[in-house]
């Protein structure tokens, strides 16, 4: 077991984790913190095969990690706008109830 | 002079004619100007007739006539004309003649009528018909006058218009006498297309005329037979006879005019006419179509003798007298005496018109009553009529001397004896002379002697107007007895062609004796069964079965009404019958089957190709409807589709390496 | 390096992690999350990416985190009640999680040591950002730009009509 | 010069992508207008000598390692067809002028068929016709999806069911022809011999495949149920266009490349198309629905194409082409009435249509129809007596017996047009000398709106050109015949 | 000229359908007038001594099926142009019409001169199919009762004979190459066709004109259709339109098959015979004074039936034909006028009492006595009475048809004798007897009503009296023809 597969497996959980927030929780926010969850995990994933890859001297692991870090504040700034439109608008956050993407 | 009437013959008729149109263009109210034009038209057309009497007299058997072509059809002209010969000329004198004493009576006749005006212009146009009838050199400008004539005898029976009778009687009449006319018509046809020409005379042309009638050959007998279909229906013989006693329904003058001295001859004179034709081929004078005119004759004048005696309607009784004394005529000719019957035509038409004028006088007095059992002891009330009537009566009973019908019907019975086949119709003539004079006896005492009935009691004398035709009338039949009498056969040779001569001794004949005790036999007889009449009959009393259906008119119109009529129209009911049913229906069959064809073609299309595509459609839809629904449109559902298939991925992935 | 630290933090992260996953309550669970965000800023620390670990600490627990709950607040009504839990969810989590599992451990590759390098400072970070990756830079910045008049819209737009 | 009714009317429909709804109508008019002008040009200004042959008008190479090309020619043929394409266009654009659901896109899937079927009717490279076809398809089910009416999934579905039946027909048709030839270009496959054993199973094969959008039977059942699902003008496009796909690409592919598996054939197709004839007709006489029975009468009239088609004489051949053309205007008139009285009345049922009384109420749609009903069973004066008597004269040479039959036929059609006529129009309650008229139907027939000023142009426009055609049928005969006699599978 | 007098209807079809309704009527019937001007033209311009055709036009229409523009009179076509003519404001002043009836019978008129004046089978179909359409609208629409089923019955039946003619010609075309009737005719002399088609040919044909005439059995639309018609309409349908019947007999069917002719004889002299005899005894038995003169109508076209098929039956001598030819001839014209003016009177009668059962009216002659007057000269017109225009024109043809079937001929004149007892009938019901409490308001004859009415029965006097006049139109046809049949 070396660290980098240690902190593979972290991450995995921490993924797994956001995944079943994700797909076990009604209510929107808490899809979005698992969904913030996994995004974390991939970050986590990203700086150490930085850390523990061919090539530390540059740091594209490091820059992914900020980008997607950035992005994933843009996502929740929008997700939870969403929220809070859809709140007002349907009165509800469960998202069983909001099957508008139905065929 | 004589070229001049010639030409223009058609002058005769096309006055009267033209009187007819312009009384019809005038308003109905101005009654004495139409009753003027027409009387003036009649004696335009008496003293025309006479003018183209005169040059039938300068030699015997003098015949001219004046063809033209009426049009042409294709490369064939069909040419029509006039002709002027003895018997023509002798109709027209009499016709025109009567004719005017007949309108002069109806003036005063109709005076009180409605529908004076258009009377005259019937009566015109009727005189314009029957007058072109006598002067047609074609068979076809004949029928089609006689048709004009039927015409006009079917207005004017029908005058009445709101009498129903009157319209019944008018249909029975123009319907029957067209039953003959259609054997006429055919006959036409016939000669037509066997001869090449319907002229009469054509300078040897003509289809009377020995070219036309060899050329005929022996289709004459047919050719014959079916003219004198028409002669039978238009002078009311035997089978057709039917119609002529309901036509008393029209005016009187009408009945006397039309229905006793002119149209109803027309059939005799139409057989006069074609005589050729009848005699074609004759031996001794018999031929097949000639018997036939004698059979039917003998029937018709001793059916309608019989019939008279059991009639109660003065003007019927003398319609069915015309009847049999038409029967007497075609009787004849059929033995070849044709001089004889036309002779007795002509006189007949004198003397009926004045029986049914006088006929008319008396109804006139009695209120428009016609039941002679409701009249009786008129003799003083109504003198001139009565002696006229007498007159009437006494021409037409056949008392000879004096009386021009007691002539004629002397040589017809003489004819009737040259008459090779039988003897048979000469027997039954004199019979019918009894008859005839017993009835006319009955008749008399019924009308004129004898007590006063519930119609006579305010019985009047005409007006001279009615009583100066009765009396010129009169005059003529006995003045005309002198153009009849044997010793100076006038009449019979003119019409025959031959000069006259003058034999006293022929005046006196055996035959004569017979008739002469005949008719005694029968007035006496009439005088003693009906001296005391009353209101019933005696021969009715006596044999009340016979009388009956002598008085039912032998029930022949029930007869016609069940066989011929009834059939006819049940053929017309059938027609209909089928039309809407059967052919309709099948029709309607065949639209049943494009339908059935429609309806198992869609059920075939629905079921059949159908079927199969939509269990293709329906899967699809299946399919289509399962994967709409694992598209719940929620975004858990699908993470977790989406993790499922990267697990499988991953195990994929696994296996693979 | 202690591994009783590297432990600790683990456990405190996907404690944290499993907590704002599971927790009925949401303000409880928005709480637990920062707490695991915490925990993973320490593993970026821990790897020598102390920028990466700074950025997710601001980032995350200053910003996302008051942003949840303030929609936590704004969505009150509803939020008020407890969640469903839908177990379905854990059988496929775990089932990726053991395939994960799997895949790492199968993985020899990964066995290696961390190499030593310098420091990852700021500057070289700042240097790469505005060499290397000056156009990503410039499309997150169009991104969060864009996410901020989204955001904005979409939260104004109720109140426009 | 032609071609660009092509790029004009795909260019229109990308237009109305990009602008307003308000204009949305105006441009797919003056699109269709362009196209039909230009097709219309064409006519008046091309030499006849010209339109003989299938003549190259653009030849660019597309996928040269396959040997598509992009490859357009016009010859007499395409060009009739290419104008009755040009007429329905314009008057089912007349007809959806108050199309108001999803404007914009209506009329882009209306032009994508309409652009579609131009391409199919100029292409000369088999791929290139290939792709056009089932271009028209896709905006075609889309067409009749969203904008149609009764059971319109179940007719939309059925129709691209069948569409991609026949098209994967087609495709291995072609592929087959390829396949022995290596070449895409149809004036090559024209000229190529192909051994009589392919050309006896690739002949039925692909013409089965085009013949399904010409409605053949018994593989018509798209054709009625279809027309009824959808919208007016994608009935009229139905009728009018996509049908004569159908046919054009029997006999400009099938026919023209595989003349002898086509004479083995020949009396089947005969066969079937009189049964067609026949059949339809039958059918439609028990209809109750009004487009039922246009539908039906469209089978029944495509049937007389397709007997044209297998007389293989020029008369025959020209008679079926003529009669697109003529079936076009006429069954995109009767839809379109039949459109118009159902967006008045909002019904189509036959006996419900009868009780309205609609010839007072609505008396040009009465008198389009009457027209248009004339023109269908084939009075004399029309483009439909024109072009069957044409056909007739052709296959009385060469199946007597068929022409009897279709006799027959001809009486069934008249029949249940007026059946139609009668009960949707000339039924009760007005009655001329007592003033019977009752007073419902009165009221309702006064409710109704009146034909629109678009209406009248479009159903003038086509009444028109049944009439001229009728009356003067060379104005298209002489081009069609010259192009036909040219084709190679003619018997003589 | 002809094109002209072709499209001016039509023509005044465009303006009224463009006019004020209620000018309708009147403008249609200034439009008549010019017509008739260009027809008195025509007739001027023609010349009746020249045989063949005259005033020809000729242009390439459909050549790739044999169809050309030409358009030419002989002296049948003039006779039924001027017949046309006649009839069409005749029903233009019987009866109030709207627009709609107007443009239709406007086009209906024109169909009608391009029937009788083409002379290529193409040309001659449209026009003989365009003159359907205009009829069975005008009897669907403005029909009485039960039109529905009479105008489709009237659409159906018609349909069914016109396509079995179809075909048939599209047979003779496959076999000879033209639908010139001229050049058909030529090659009708020595047998145009052989064996099976011959005959196929021939039914077609003859169905189809059969139907049109109507001949026995296939004549029960004809009494519906004109029960239902309008007045004007049914006037024109029995005046004209059922001349293209008898016309397309004489310019199509006997020319072209003479040879199947002759072998058929006794069965078409049969069905000419049934025709007559059988329509006469229904008119007998109806009650509807229109069903009557319906049925009296085929009555009548049935003697044109019998005067045709014996011409061509047996080798009749040439006068005979002459004869039946020139009396066909008559006849269509007469039969023309008069069954139009009778359904005219009928009309008016309807007009009066709303009604038009025979037992509706009684004792007319009282009330209305110039009505009852003109009626019955054109009721006894049309029994045959000499004098009038219906003897001439029946006395040919019996003439004509005697000579070669005699037997036939003396059954067929049973007809005349059922046609006398209908209208017997009729009058006895109508005119006399007392006045019917029904028809005790009826106004006599209006002033517009007599200027219909004494024109028509002038032209029946005339044609009665001096029919030289036409004759002279058309027996150079009649000689020509003739020499075509012998």
């Amino acid at each position: 077991m070396t660290t980098l597969s240690i902190l593979l497996v972290i991450s995995a959980a921490l993924f797994c984790i956001g995944l079943l927030a994700a797909l076990s929780r009604r209510h929107a926010i808490f899809i979005l913190i698992g969904i913030e969850l996994m995004l974390a995990a991939a970050n986590l994933n990203f700086v150490a095969f930085w850390r523990f890859g061919p090539e530390p001297q540059t740091p594209t692991g490091v820059m992914v990690a900020i980008f997607s870090i950035a992005i994933a504040a843009a996502e929740v700034a929008v997700g939870l706008a969403l929220v809070i439109s859809v709140y007002r608008h349907y009165r509800t956050t469960n998202v069983d109830r909001l099957n508008q993407l139905k065929g | 002079m004589n070229h001049w009437i010639v030409a223009n013959l058609w002058l005769i008729p096309a006055i009267p004619l033209a009187a007819a149109l312009s009384i019809l263009c005038l308003n109905s109210s101005r009654g004495k100007g139409a009753a003027a034009l027409a009387v003036l038209g009649q004696i335009v057309a008496l003293v025309m007739a006479v003018i183209a009497f005169v040059p039938t007299l300068q030699a015997p058997g003098w015949r001219a006539f004046h063809n033209f072509t009426w049009f042409t059809f294709g490369e064939q002209a069909l040419r029509i004309g006039w002709v002027l010969d003895p018997l023509a000329a002798a109709m027209l004198v009499m016709i025109t003649l009567v004719g005017l004493c007949i309108f002069v009576f109806s003036v005063g006749y109709m005076a009180d009528d409605k529908n004076f005006t258009r009377f005259f212009a019937y009566l015109s146009f009727f005189s314009a018909a029957m007058l072109g009838v006598v002067i047609a050199n074609s068979l076809l400008l004949l029928f089609v006058c006689w048709e004009l004539v039927g015409l006009a005898s079917y207005l004017l029976i029908g005058f009445w218009i709101d009498k129903p009778s009157a319209a019944a009687a008018a249909k029975k009449a123009f319907i029957t006498t067209r039953i003959g006319d259609i054997g006429f018509f055919l006959g036409i046809l016939w000669l037509y297309s066997g001869s090449g020409t319907l002229l009469f005379y054509d300078n040897g042309h003509g289809c009377l005329e020995n070219a036309g009638l060899l050329l005929l050959g022996a289709s004459a007998t047919f050719v014959a037979l079916l003219i004198f279909c028409g002669a039978v229906g238009k002078s009311g013989q035997f089978p057709l006879h039917v119609w002529l006693p309901d036509a008393m329904e029209g005016p009187t003058p009408v009945s006397a005019l039309i229905h006793a001295a002119t149209m109803v001859a027309a059939g005799v004179f139409l057989v006069a006419r074609v005589y050729p034709l009848f005699s074609a081929g004759a031996i001794d004078g018999v031929t097949p179509s000639l018997t036939v005119v004698v059979s039917i004759g003998v029937i018709t004048a001793v059916m309608a003798a019989l019939i008279a005696l059991a009639q109660f309607d003065i003007k019927r009784i003398l319609a069915y007298s015309t009847v049999s004394q038409l029967g007497l005529m075609m009787v004849s000719l059929g033995v070849g005496g044709v001089a004889a019957g036309i002779m007795h035509l002509i006189a007949h038409g004198f003397f009926k018109a004045l029986l049914f004028l006088g006929a008319g006088s008396v109804i006139h007095g009695c209120d428009h009553e016609q039941d002679i059992r409701k009249m009786g002891g008129l003799r003083w009330l109504m003198p001139v009529t009565f002696l006229t009537y007498a007159i009437g009566m006494m021409n037409l009973s056949g008392v000879p001397f004096f009386f021009s019908g007691g002539w004629t019907k002397e040589e017809i019975l003489q004819a009737t004896t040259h008459w090779h086949v039988s003897h048979l119709p000469h027997y039954l003539m004199l019979v019918g002379v009894v008859l005839t004079a017993l009835y006319m006896t009955r008749q008399m005492i019924y009308v004129f002697f004898g007590n006063k009935r519930a119609a006579s009691t305010h019985a009047h004398e005409s007006p001279r107007v009615m009583t100066m035709p009765l009396m010129m009338l009169a005059g003529c039949s006995i003045v005309l007895s002198i153009a009849l009498t044997p010793a100076w056969p006038w009449l019979h040779s003119y019409l025959n062609g031959e000069p006259a001569h003058f034999h006293i001794a022929r005046l006196i004949q055996p035959m004569l004796f017979v008739s002469l005790a005949l008719v005694a036999a029968g007035i006496g007889l009439g005088w003693l069964i009906y001296r005391n009449v009353a209101e019933t009959d005696p021969v009715e009393q006596a044999q009340p079965a016979l009388f009956h259906f002598l008085e039912s008119k032998m029930w022949l119109d029930e007869l016609y009404d069940w066989t011929v009529i009834g059939l006819s129209k049940m053929a017309a009911r059938l027609s209909d019958w089928m039309d809407r049913n059967v052919w309709d229906g099948l029709v309607r069959a065949f639209a049943g089957l494009g339908q059935f064809f429609g309806i198992f073609s869609a059920d075939f299309d629905e079921r059949g190709i159908n079927a199969g595509v939509d269990e293709a459609t329906g899967g699809t839809r299946g399919l289509g409807r399962l994967m709409s629904a694992l598209h719940s449109g929620q975004i858990q559902t699908y993470l977790r589709a989406a993790a499922v298939s990267v697990l499988a991925l991953l195990i994929l992935y696994a296996w693979l390496t | 390096m202690n591994n009783a630290a590297f432990l600790v933090i683990a456990i405190v992260t996907l404690a944290g992690a499993l907590a704002a996953a599971t927790l009925p309550k949401l303000i409880h669970a928005a709480l637990c999350l920062i707490v695991a965000f915490v925990g993973l800023a320490a593993f970026f620390f821990f790897l020598g990416a102390e920028f990466v670990g700074l950025v997710q600490l601001f980032v995350y627990v200053g910003a996302v985190a008051v942003l949840i709950v303030f929609t936590i607040l704004l969505t009150r009504r509803d939020v008020g009640k407890p969640d469903k839990f839908n177990w379905g969810g854990i059988v496929v989590a775990v089932a990726v999680f053991g395939g994960l599992l799997w895949a790492i451990l199968k993985t020899p590759s990964v066995a290696i040591a961390a190499a030593q390098i310098p420091p990852l400072t700021v500057k070289r970070i700042g240097e790469v950002l505005l060499t290397n990756y000056v156009w990503p830079l410039q499309c997150v910045g169009l991104l969060l730009t864009a996410a901020l008049i989204g955001a904005l819209v979409l939260v104004m737009e109720e109140k426009r009509r | 010069m032609i071609a660009w009714t092509i790029y004009v009317t795909f260019a229109g429909a990308i237009l109305l992508l990009f602008l307003p709804r308000t204009s949305a109508r105006w441009i797919a008019l003056a699109t269709t207008v362009a196209g039909f002008a230009i097709s219309l040009l064409a006519l008046s200004r091309m030499p006849i000598v010209d339109l003989a042959t299938f003549k190259t008008i653009v030849r660019i190479p597309w996928v040269p390692m396959l040997g598509m090309e992009y490859h357009l020619a016009v010859d007499g043929i395409s060009l009739t067809l290419a104008l009755v394409t040009g007429l329905t266009a314009v008057s089912a654009v007349l007809f959806s002028w108050d199309v108001d659901h999803r404007q914009n896109e209506f009329f882009f899937w209306l032009l994508l068929v309409v652009g579609g079927s131009y391409g199919v009717f100029f292409s000369a490279d088999l791929f290139l016709l290939f792709v056009f076809y089932e271009l028209v398809i896709v905006p075609k089910y889309f067409l009749i999806a969203i904008w149609g009416s009764t059971n319109k999934e179940y007719g939309a579905m059925k129709l691209t069911l069948y569409s991609f039946f026949g098209g994967a027909l087609v495709f291995i048709g072609i592929i087959a022809a390829y396949a022995a030839t290596g070449s895409l270009n149809l004036y090559d496959l024209a000229q190529f011999q192909f051994s009589t054993q392919l050309q006896s199973w690739a002949f039925p094969v692909l013409f089965l495949g085009f013949a399904v959008l010409a409605g053949i039977w018994p593989l018509h059942t798209w054709a009625p149920t279809g027309h009824v699902a959808a919208p007016t003008a994608g009935s009229m496009l139905l009728a009018g266009i996509v049908m004569k796909l159908g046919a054009y690409g029997a006999l400009r592919v099938a026919m023209n490349i595989f003349p002898q598996g086509f004479h083995m054939w020949s009396r089947y197709i005969a066969v079937f198309a009189v049964i067609g004839i026949l059949y339809a007709a039958a059918v439609a006489l028990r209809q109750r629905d009004l487009k039922f029975v246009i539908g039906y009468s469209s089978v029944s009239h495509m049937g007389f194409v397709l007997l044209g088609l297998a007389t293989a004489n020029a008369l025959g051949v020209s008679g079926a082409v003529l009669q697109m053309f003529s079936h076009g205007v006429i069954g995109a008139l009767l839809f379109a009435i039949a459109g118009t009285i159902y967006r008045r009345t909002h019904t189509r049922d036959l006996d419900t249509l009868s009780t309205m009384g609609l010839s007072r109420a609505l008396p040009f749609a009465a008198f389009a129809f009457v027209i248009a009903s004339a023109a269908s069973m084939g009075i004399p004066g029309f483009s439909g007596f024109a072009a069957e008597i044409t056909i007739l004269i052709g296959t009385w040479k060469s199946y007597p017996m068929a022409v009897w039959i279709t006799g027959a036929g001809m009486v069934l059609v008249a029949a249940f047009t007026l059946r139609a006529l009668k009960k949707s129009f000339f039924d009760t309650a007005v009655s001329t000398n007592g003033g019977t008229t009752s007073v419902s139907s009165n009221a309702s027939a006064n409710a109704l709106p009146p034909i629109t000023i678009a209406e009248k142009w479009g159903a003038g426009l086509l009444m028109f050109a049944t009439l001229a055609i009728g009356l003067y049928p060379r104005l298209l005969l002489d081009r069609i015949m010259p192009a036909v006699e040219a084709m190679r599978f003619l018997k003589q | 000229m002809i094109t002209v007098l072709i499209l001016m209807p039509l023509v005044g079809a465009f303006f009224v359908s463009a006019a004020q309704p209620n000018y309708a009527r009147r403008m249609a019937l200034e439009f008549n007038a010019i017509t008739a001007i260009l027809v008195f033209m025509l007739w001027k311009n023609f010349d009746s001594t020249a045989a063949g055709l005259q005033l020809v036009e000729r242009h390439a229409w459909i050549p790739a099926i044999g169809a050309e523009y030409l358009v030419g009179i002989d002296g049948l076509s003039l006779l039924l142009v001027i017949l046309t003519s006649l009839i069409f404001p005749f029903a233009f002043l019987a009866q109030r019409m709207g627009r709609g009836s107007c443009v239709l019978m406007l086009i209906m008129q024109s169909a009608l001169y391009g029937t009788f004046t083409a002379q290529n089978f193409i040309l001659w179909f449209l026009f003989y199919e365009m003159s359907l359409i205009p009829a069975f609208l005008l009897i669907k629409i403005w029909g009485g009762e039960n039109r529905d089923r009479a105008a489709t019955k009237f659409f159906v039946y018609t349909f069914l004979g016109s396509v079995a003619m179809l075909l048939s010609f599209l047979g003779i075309y496959f076999a000879k190459g033209t639908f010139d009737f001229a050049t058909l005719a030529d090659l009708g002399k020595h047998g145009l066709l052989t064996g099976n088609m011959a005959w196929f040919a021939f039914a077609g044909i003859f169905l189809g004109l059969a139907v049109k005439v109507p001949l026995f059995p296939f004549h029960t639309w004809l009494p519906d259709a004109y029960e239902t018609a309008p007045t004007g309409v049914a006037m024109v349908l029995t005046g004209v339109l059922s001349k293209m019947g008898v016309y397309g007999f004489v310019r199509l069917l006997l020319p072209l098959f003479p040879h199947e002719i002759q072998v058929l004889a006794p069965w078409l002299l049969g069905l000419a015979v049934c025709t007559i005899v059988f329509a006469s005894l229904a008119a007998w038995a109806q009650s509807d004074l229109k069903r009557m003169v319906a049925y009296l109508s085929i009555n009548h076209l049935g003697y044109c039936m019998l005067g045709l098929f014996a011409v061509t039956a047996r080798s009749s001598s040439l006068i005979d034909m002459h004869a039946a030819l020139s009396g066909v001839f008559m006849q269509i014209f007469n039969h023309g006028i008069t069954a139009a003016a009778l359904f005219y009177y009928v009309g008016l009668l309807e007009q009066r009492r709303g009604l038009r059962g025979i037992d509706d009216f009684g004792g007319l002659m009282q009330r209305t006595p110039l009505l009852c007057g003109w009626m019955s000269v054109a009721m006894f017109s049309s029994l045959g009475l000499p004098g009038l225009n219906g003897f001439i024109g029946e006395f040919l043809i019996f003439k004509g048809s005697f000579a070669v079937a005699a037997s036939f001929t003396a059954v067929a004149v049973i007809g005349l004798l059922v046609t006398a007892i209908v209208f017997m009938r009729m009058m006895q019901a109508l005119f006399s007897g007392p006045l019917a409490k029904s028809c005790n308001a009826f106004p006599d004859l209006g002033r517009n009503e007599k200027w219909v009415v004494v024109p028509v029965t002038l032209i029946m006097f005339a044609i009665g009296i001096a029919p030289q006049f036409m004759f002279n139109i058309f027996n150079t046809t009649v000689i020509q023809m003739a020499r075509l049949f012998a």
